[in-house]
């Protein structure tokens, strides 16, 4: 089932320098040292810091991290959804060879249809005062199309998410349980016919069961409609699903970018590997053997000098405190920001081929 | 420490001057509408027999003639050198009659602020630890009604029963309570509890809702999970989080208790600023009216500034700048 | 489980079931569920949200929301908490049994200091004085990882990250040397390197001390392979109930083996189909009268729409499971037990 | 007066509202509680009226005249302001002068200026006016309108009219001025007729509510109030209180504007009268059941009460047929009242208005306004059909009220009633000291009232003192003023 | 990993619709899943406000009561068992309950009219203020807290000595009081979903400011609005009646509560019972507002996610 994924596997040997080096020109979305700062009270907050990768047609890129890593932001930041009021972007990004930022506002409009977004609380993202038809339909209301052509798209937008008209005639989302509420919200991104959706933890706020629902339906939509997705998630299980690419957040920086095969079988990367572990996986075959040496999380505000993570690091040494780690390609393709990466596979995990 | 210290100069400092705007627009706004009021002190001190020739000559005497704004500034000048004039009429000066009065003024707020609080916080926290009693709902409607008299209709029929029918409290007048602390408390009283019956009720709801959401919180569950007695737990995990709130109201409270006061003294003819603004207005005391206008504006400034101290007291989350 | 001298169940529940009141008719929120804790051991409670684990928590700890009303028998330690009056068993428990709760940002108060919430309930229960209150506090501050623990005494809980608060609220349950810890989606809410802490600290801690716990989640990869026992929930029933290896690695109920395939692994290739369960939890003011999963699953038949099945035991006696159409292990046959004469 | 007056003790006396300005040259409000009831205290009337209307000696020994042309003012000896200047015939003449002058724009400026030139100072006690024609009611005049004197470096030292310190001659000094609010004097040690004042200390206390204020001097909280029986109720028989009638009859009155509406029209007045049984219309005002209409300008008990002209009586036939007459003249009856915002006031208008609605095609607007714009408003704009102004205006003795109310051009004439016979009339009757001359011309004088009706006079009341059952020395001079210098306080009840 | 929703049918209709917005009520941790209490007095509130404000605007129609201007009976009569004498008359001998019936059309007219006033300027000075912020905001701001410096009596006290007091000043003058508040208000919701990923999400789809606003914003700021226009609205009646009691209210011939009661005021202590009538009425209009303010607040609160 990974078969899309394999057209789109890095070009590395091209790369002369190692900046350039996953970034490509025929991607549908570039998004070039993208920094976010907001003003919290006076003081400056650096949430995303020289981030650059691209996204091409139909591929999935999953973002992870941890909680205020600035997975949200970057997503917000491409969409030009952040609040204008003490925010400030730099940087670039492009869109089908169109700067986003130099868009006039009608142009912007326009461009709006073809980028979408998916939120994490499906509920908190409809207004609860509003019908679930006007909803979905509400993207093509503002951009001006008919009644009747509107109706239509409505309903093979929620035809392409398992639902119809007559399920949703009428009602409001509270009446909804999540599932199918985050199904509308699929359905109200798809129907003026994007060509990239920021999905911001489409499921975290789902349950297995339900999530396993909607991760389908993502699925075959991206496939059917040949979607670009950047699917943000802190649930690295979820991402190694769904996604091509595989984007590491530590502090608003991407510390690894690769194939999910590449990150998930071989992190490079000392946070990735630490991630990787971490992460709970129903198999009680495997008792787990409690580590107590608690970490500190370095503070986000007063970041350290050097690379970001050595304070939490088990292999850092004088020189990450110096010198900042640029991502730089590794031997499985993916490329990492750390002065020393691992190159083993990573223990216990099990792939497909192993198994 | 000392940063501590600074900060909160520093806090107050920069709310002060937040607060300059307000008390430059009301200010202004008082002189500009004094000057469209119709009659003047002039008419006033003149007596009916004037002509309006002799009244117009007397205003332009005054300055009371001149634009609004050279009238303003000059009013303005002279606050800055910290003079805010003389009455008009009796040549006192206004900032030592402002002073005089607003003690008045203050001793009956606080007191009522106090009376409410000790009537209405204690049987929040008891009834909201058992809704739905009988308590809880005798209190609940005595409280909705009491909250929907008009404080003037409090007045009235308080002075009527205490004061005219049974003559237990005087209908009228003052004694401070530096001459007289005894008689002091007997001329408060019946101001005092016109005032408190409204802020009673009111601090009673505030509190007891803020009560009952507070029991609802987790950390309520958890101290209840670690089997701590109720009666603790109302008093050390509950009370301080419920002051913040209760501290805004006793915030908003005292615009409340000023504009009561309005009606208060004047029914009682209790010597404070309600009253003295009210003859004010009516007998086109400009400098006496600025005079309290100003100071509602001081201290409404400095209430939200006491109430945002407050809550840093309180609330270790805030911080004060 | 564990052999120990002391065999008496810390915690044992017979037949526990809750309910609301609401205008439509009571609201079930838990049906004669049955378990019980020997010491030592932990268990895991899973299920979906709303299938009842905080409720069941809740009410074993007596906490349980205003209107609720329950019948069954708890025995904490072999004391009927029913013989005990309100204020007695709020004490008994808050002294025999610990409790985290999800979300360590709402359970510790931000304006009582973090010392004080932590040796309150020592000071109550124990009767310790002031100064070694205090010195139970730091030493318990440091026992759960808080680094200067001395001086965090007197610090405010927002002065803390996600994880320590979770910490502190540990260090808050452990107070009065409780026999049974019961962590309610202790790590929901924290990131996953946190959560695994978080999870570890609590291991460690429960092999020290010689408590029972139980960790109550709805994630299933936090059970396995930190639990002795495992209690699935749906909508308020105990659907199976068994030692951890035996549930993941032979499911006998259709949820449990359904929730287990739903969930997307990292040791499969990208874009793997997952298996998704249809329809959608059960609605616990219309209940049907036959297994609440039953609409759900794939191999329902017309008896489990009718009636809700009985508990079934497996071959080894350990393993229980109230399926009509249990998954085939190929293993001995079950045996239906009488409910009634369940533990 | 059997009981011996005391010297000592404390009087607190209740007004409604403060006083503005110490300027003696500035006064207004002959009636208790009125602005110069306060400076009384402090200045002492110079001459002042007694309740039988005869003009008695005050500060000064007498003020009188053999043929109503040439005034002499006999001052006290050795008289001095509290300042230690003399008050001598020098310092009467700088006041008057003073007052005369336009700049210090005292409201009695056209009355001093057309006889202050005349004035002639004989002796340091003694002072002579020479008026250019007789005015029998001179004296009268004085007491009303220039009664008060002040020591003239005071004045002079004063840049600005709420500057002048109030520095005067008479029975008490001002120790605090708590403005709004109270008043407190002091016994003046150096008064002239010792051992009066017999108080220590006089109070004066303002309460603006009526009922607070009754209540207070109920509870003892103050020694007396001015006002009406009406008001008192069943408090008057409380314990420790008594009332005392100002024996000083007023008038009820409202003015009609007869410089343009409706009312320029005599039959629009008639109708007005006719149309409202007044009785009743006082029975709304106060409350109180059983008051008689007024018949004419003077009561029954005034020496010129002529019983032959009276006021058109209530008779609503006359008043429907009045009223469409006027309507046939396209001149519907329709009224504007205008009132101050005083709850009895309102009353009263109320009261106009629901009756003349009963009638067909006869209507009122009421307009309230507050008290300080009421005067601008009835007497600069002459904004009203009806201006009913609160308060009686002492009728009985003649002068300087009823000038000042029908002359054309006279100080209370707000309806601008204009006819050189009333003036005639008027005139006739200050110029003479001849009572049945007087008489005579006050016999004009009513008929032209129930005739032409110049304006609406509704009731008859006299004011009573609400006071403590120990008050003694209650002596009534002008329009009720009580002369400060006599009260004291009786050990006991005083006897009557 | 974060809480559900407790997810509810879609086909079931009726009552499991109902009970799943009664549910999703009762799952934020801060409400509690009992019947709101005190429903009969909340019953007695609407039914109260109902027969009062047909009863006042159909007052005309109601057979055998008189007009409020017609001189009834005798002055200041005390309560008698028939229905114009069933509050007494008052001092000009008309019949206090008609008057407290007409009364209550002035009063309600002119607190209507107010509220409109003020919720239509404080509204959308609010929305803009929270939407853009920035100097706007400053200004709206700066007016609110001027207002809230100021007893209300004495702002409305000015504005009536300088405008006359007439209905029509009055309504001006009581609409500026409450601007401030609604500013307040609608400024607080429109930032607290400023933030909303609804608002995002239209944002997302290309919606203009002004849609933004109208559509998606202004709609859940209603709830919260319409919750506090009642208690408003009983402090707009009640800065009435003590401007009357002070005696700067509307003037005479229309009749007002605060008027009635001031002019009882004076006659108390010789004739009580003149007061009872508008009191009562006063009384319980405010009462009802208060009570119907809470109820709708509460509603709005079950409602949960609504703002
Ligand atoms: N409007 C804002 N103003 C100031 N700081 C903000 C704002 N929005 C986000 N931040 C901060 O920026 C950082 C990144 O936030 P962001 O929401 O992008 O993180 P995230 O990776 O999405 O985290 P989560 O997993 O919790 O959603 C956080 O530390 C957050 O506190
Ligand atoms: N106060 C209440 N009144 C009525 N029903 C309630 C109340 N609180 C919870 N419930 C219902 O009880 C059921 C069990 O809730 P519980 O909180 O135990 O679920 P849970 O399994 O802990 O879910 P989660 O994973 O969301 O915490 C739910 O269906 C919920 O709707
Ligand atoms: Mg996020
Ligand atoms: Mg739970
Ligand atoms: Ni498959």
């Amino acid at each position: 089932m990974n078969d899309e994924a394999s057209g789109q596997a890095v070009d590395t040997g091209a790369a002369t320098h190692a900046f350039d080096a996953f970034l490509r020109d025929d991607a549908l979305l570039k998004v070039r040292d993208l920094s976010v700062r907001y003003r919290r009270g006076g003081k400056i907050f650096v949430a995303v810091d020289g981030v650059s990768f691209d996204v091409a047609p139909g591929e999935t890129l999953g973002l992870v991290g941890e909680s205020g890593s600035g997975k949200t932001t970057i997503g917000r930041a491409l969409l030009k959804l952040l609040p204008k009021a003490d925010t400030r972007v730099d940087g670039h990004v492009e869109y089908d060879g169109l700067n986003v930022a130099d868009l006039s506002a009608s142009d912007l409009r326009a461009i709006r249809s073809k980028l979408q977004m998916i939120f994490q609380d499906p509920i908190s993202s409809f207004n609860p005062r509003r019908k679930v038809q006007d909803i979905v339909g509400e993207g093509l209301e503002i951009q001006g199309i008919r009644k009747a052509e509107r109706l239509e798209r409505v309903d093979r937008a929620l035809n392409d998410v398992g639902m119809s008209r007559t399920m949703v005639e009428g009602r409001r989302p509270h009446q909804f349980s999540g599932g199918q509420c985050q199904r509308i919200a699929i359905a109200r991104a798809l129907a003026v016919g994007p060509e990239l959706i920021v999905c911001d933890e489409p499921v975290a706020s789902l349950d297995v069961s339900v999530q396993a629902h909607v991760i389908n339906l993502l699925q075959d939509i991206r496939q059917k409609r040949n979607l670009a997705l950047i699917f943000i998630s802190h649930d690295l299980a979820v991402v190694r699903n769904v996604s091509d690419r595989v984007a590491v957040l530590y502090m608003g920086r991407i510390v690894e970018i690769g194939t999910g095969d590449a990150i998930y079988q071989r992190p490079a990367h000392p946070y990735t590997r630490m991630l990787l572990e971490a992460v709970p996986v129903p198999d009680a075959s495997r008792k787990i053997l409690p580590s107590v040496a608690p970490t500190q999380a370095s503070s986000r505000s007063a970041p350290p000098s050097g690379c970001r993570f050595r304070l939490r690091c088990p292999r850092a040494q004088a020189i990450c405190g110096v010198q900042e780690p640029k991502l730089a390609s590794m031997p499985y393709g993916q490329f990492a920001a750390c002065h020393f990466p691992h190159d083993e596979p990573a223990p216990g995990m099990k792939t497909v081929e192993q198994a | 420490m000392r940063i501590a210290k600074l900060s909160y100069l520093k806090a107050v400092g920069v709310r002060l001057l937040a607060g300059i705007p307000v008390f430059l627009l009301v200010t202004f706004s008082a002189t500009a509408l004094s000057s469209l009021m119709p009659g003047s002190a002039a008419q006033l001190i003149l007596g009916e027999n004037a002509t309006q020739a002799q009244i117009d000559a007397l205003n332009s005497r005054y300055g009371y003639d001149l634009p609004v704004w050279e009238r303003y500034l000059g009013w303005l000048g002279r606050l800055l050198q910290g003079d805010l004039g003389q009455t008009m009429f009796s040549q006192q000066s206004v900032a030592k009659l402002l002073v005089d009065r607003a003690a008045v003024t203050f001793e009956i707020a606080l007191l009522a602020m106090f009376v409410s609080l000790v009537i209405g916080v204690p049987l929040a926290m008891y009834t909201a630890s058992r809704p739905g009693g009988i308590v809880d709902t005798v209190l609940r409607a005595v409280s909705s009604v009491m909250l929907s008299i008009p404080t003037f209709v409090i007045v009235v029929l308080l002075g009527f029963v205490f004061a005219i029918v049974l003559r237990w409290l005087p209908a009228t007048g003052w004694v401070s309570f530096s001459d007289d602390p005894i008689g002091n408390l007997y001329y408060v009283a019946l101001p005092v509890m016109c005032l408190s019956v409204h802020q009673a009720a009111y601090f009673y709801r505030v509190s007891r809702s803020e009560f009952v959401a507070i029991l609802q919180e987790d950390y309520v569950l958890v101290a209840r999970a670690k089997g701590l007695p109720t009666r603790y737990i109302l008093m050390r995990h509950v009370l301080r989080p419920a002051s913040p709130q209760v501290l805004t109201v006793m915030g908003l409270s005292m615009t409340y208790l000023l504009g009561g006061s309005f009606i208060v003294e004047s029914y009682f003819a209790v010597p404070g600023i309600g009253w003295t603004v009210l003859n004010a207005v009516s007998s086109h005391d400009l400098p006496v009216m600025q005079a309290i206008l100003s100071l509602t504006v001081v201290i409404f400034v400095v209430i939200f500034i006491l109430v945002d101290l407050g809550y840093a007291l309180i609330d270790p989350r805030v911080d004060v700048s | 489980m564990t052999e120990a001298a002391n065999t008496t169940p810390v915690l044992d529940c017979h037949e526990l079931s809750c309910h609301f009141r609401s205008p439509f008719g009571p609201i079930r929120v838990l049906h004669d569920v049955s378990f019980s804790i020997p010491p030592r051991t932990t268990l895991g409670i899973v299920g979906e949200s709303g299938a009842g684990k905080s409720m069941l928590v809740k009410t074993i700890m007596g906490i349980a929301p205003e209107g609720m009303k329950t019948s069954g028998r708890i025995l904490a330690d072999g004391t009927d908490l029913s013989t005990l009056n309100e204020t007695k068993r709020r004490a008994f428990l808050g002294r025999k049994f610990g409790m985290v709760f999800q979300n360590p940002m709402t359970s510790l108060n931000p304006f009582v200091r973090v010392g004080r919430q932590i040796e309150e309930a020592s000071r109550f229960h124990l009767r310790l004085g002031k100064a070694q209150a205090k010195a139970l506090a730091i030493e318990l501050l440091a026992s759960v990882g808080i680094p200067d623990a001395a001086e965090c005494y007197g610090h405010y809980p927002h002065q803390f990250s996600g994880g320590m608060k979770q910490r502190i609220m540990i260090a808050t349950a452990l107070a009065c040397q409780p026999d049974l810890l019961i962590a309610d989606e202790a790590t929901t809410a924290l990131d996953v390197t946190v959560q695994k802490e978080i999870l570890d600290l609590l291991q460690v801690i429960q092999q020290q001390r010689q408590m029972s716990m139980i960790l109550v989640t709805h994630n299933l990869g936090i059970v396995a392979g930190r639990t002795d026992d495992i209690l699935v929930l749906y909508g308020g029933h105990v659907v199976e109930y068994g030692p951890t290896n035996t549930v993941f690695s032979h499911p006998r109920h259709r949820y449990t083996e359904a929730l287990l395939s739903a969930m997307p692994r990292m040791d499969q290739p990208a874009h793997t189909k997952l298996h998704t369960i249809p329809g959608r939890p059960p609605d616990l003011a219309n209940p049907a009268p036959g297994c609440p999963f039953a609409p759900r699953c794939p191999a329902a038949e017309a008896r489990c729409h009718a009636s809700m099945p009985p508990m079934t035991t497996s071959a080894d006696g350990k393993h229980r499971f109230a399926c009509y159409v249990p998954v085939q292990t190929g293993d001995a046959a079950d045996t239906a037990v009488e409910r009634r004469a369940l533990s | 007066q059997t009981e011996k007056p005391v010297s000592g003790g404390t009087m607190t006396i209740i007004n409604g509202s403060d006083i503005k300005s110490w300027d003696p040259a500035i006064t207004a409000g002959t009636y208790p509680g009125g602005p110069m009831d306060v400076l009384d205290a402090v200045y002492g009337f110079i001459v002042y009226v007694n309740d039988k209307g005869v003009v008695t000696g005050g500060m000064a020994e007498s003020l009188a005249s053999t043929d109503a042309v040439t005034w002499t003012l006999k001052l006290r000896k050795d008289m001095k302001f509290t300042d230690g200047t003399p008050y001598d015939a020098e310092a009467v003449k700088y006041n008057w002068d003073r007052a005369a002058d336009p700049a210090t724009l005292s409201p009695a400026q056209p009355f001093i200026s057309s006889w202050n030139k005349a004035i002639t100072v004989v002796d340091p006690q003694t002072l002579t006016i020479k008026l250019s024609s007789p005015n029998a009611n001179f004296a009268a005049q004085v007491a009303e309108l220039c009664p008060f004197i002040a020591s003239p470096p005071a004045l002079k030292a004063a840049k600005e009219k709420t500057d002048i310190k109030p520095v005067g001659a008479g029975a008490f000094t001002l120790t605090e001025w708590n403005q709004g609010i109270s008043m407190t004097m002091a016994r003046n040690p150096g008064y002239w007729d010792q051992p009066r004042p017999y108080l220590d200390t006089i109070k004066f206390a303002i309460i603006p509510e009526t009922n607070s204020r009754i209540a207070t001097v109920v509870q003892g909280g103050a020694t007396m109030m001015a006002g009406y029986p009406y008001q008192f109720g069943s408090n008057a028989t409380a314990p420790g209180v008594a009332t005392r009638e100002i024996p000083i009859r007023g008038i009820n009155r409202a003015y009609l504007n007869q410089a343009k509406g409706i009312f320029t029209d005599v039959r629009a007045r008639e109708a007005f009268y006719s149309a409202i049984d007044r009785a009743r219309l006082m029975q709304a005002f106060t409350q109180m059941p059983g008051y008689k209409a007024p018949s004419n300008y003077f009561g029954e008990n005034s020496p010129y009460f002529d019983s032959a002209s009276s006021l058109p009586a209530y008779d609503p036939k006359k008043a429907q047929e009045l009223f469409d007459a006027l309507k046939a003249d396209g001149k519907p009856f329709s009224i504007k009242i205008v009132t101050y915002t005083n709850s009895d006031l309102k009353r009263l208008a109320a009261y106009i208005q629901q009756v003349l609605t009963g009638y067909e095609g006869a209507s009122a607007e009421i307009v309230e306004v507050d008290q300080a714009s009421l005067i601008q408003r009835c007497k600069t704009q002459l904004d009203f059909d009806i201006c009913v102004e609160g308060g009686v205006l002492v009728s009985n003795g003649a002068e300087p009220n009823i000038s000042n109310l029908l002359s054309s051009g006279g100080a209370f004439n707000w309806g601008q009633y204009k006819s050189a016979e009333m003036d005639a009339a008027l005139k006739e009757a200050s110029s003479t000291l001849d009572p049945a001359a007087v008489k005579a011309a006050y016999v004009k004088v009513q008929k032209l009232v129930a005739t032409e009706m110049p304006l609406y006079i509704f009731g008859e009341q006299t004011r009573s003192l609400l006071l403590r059952d120990n008050t003694g020395g209650v002596v009534p001079s002008n329009g009720g003023i009580l002369q400060k210098q006599f009260l004291y306080v009786c050990t006991d009840v005083c006897q009557k | 990993m974060s809480r559900l929703q407790p997810t509810q049918t879609d086909l079931v209709p009726g009552q499991a619709v109902a009970l799943a917005e009664t549910l999703n009520a009762a799952m934020p941790k801060t409400a509690r899943f009992r019947m709101p209490s005190g429903h009969p007095m909340e019953w007695f509130a609407f039914a109260f406000l109902a027969v009062l404000i047909i009863s006042s605007v159909f007052v005309e129609f109601i057979p055998g009561l008189v007009r409020a201007s017609f001189p009834y009976g005798d002055f200041s009569q005390g309560p008698e068992w028939s229905l114009n004498g069933l509050f007494g008359t008052d001092a000009l001998g008309r019949s206090i309950l008609s008057r407290v019936l007409y009364g209550a059309r002035t009063t309600l007219a002119i607190v209507s009219v107010a509220t409109l006033i003020s919720l239509v300027i404080g509204m959308t000075l609010g929305m803009l203020a929270g939407f853009y912020r920035g100097p706007v905001e400053r200004v709206v701001d700066l007016y609110a807290n001027s207002m809230a410096s100021l007893p209300p009596i004495l702002v409305i006290l000015a504005l009536i000595s300088v405008i006359g007091n007439s209905v029509f000043t009055m309504m001006l003058a009581l609409g500026l009081l409450d601007i401030g508040t609604y500013a307040r208000i609608a400024k607080g919701g429109v930032i607290a979903q400023n933030d909303r990923d609804y608002v995002l999400a239209a944002r997302a789809m290309g919606a203009s400011d002004m849609r933004l606003l109208l559509r998606e914003i202004l709609p859940n700021l209603v709830p919260a609005l319409t919750a506090i226009v009642p208690p408003l609205m009983a402090g707009l009646i009640i800065t009435e009646g003590s401007l009357s009691f002070l005696g700067y209210g509307i003037p005479a011939p229309a009749p007002s509560w605060g008027g009635m009661i001031a002019s009882s005021t004076d006659l108390l202590s010789r004739f009580p019972l003149l007061i009872f009538g508008p009191i009562v009425a006063i009384v319980l209009t405010v009462y009802s507002l208060n009570t119907v303010g809470d109820c709708l607040a509460r509603r709005m609160n079950h409602r949960g996610r609504e703002l």
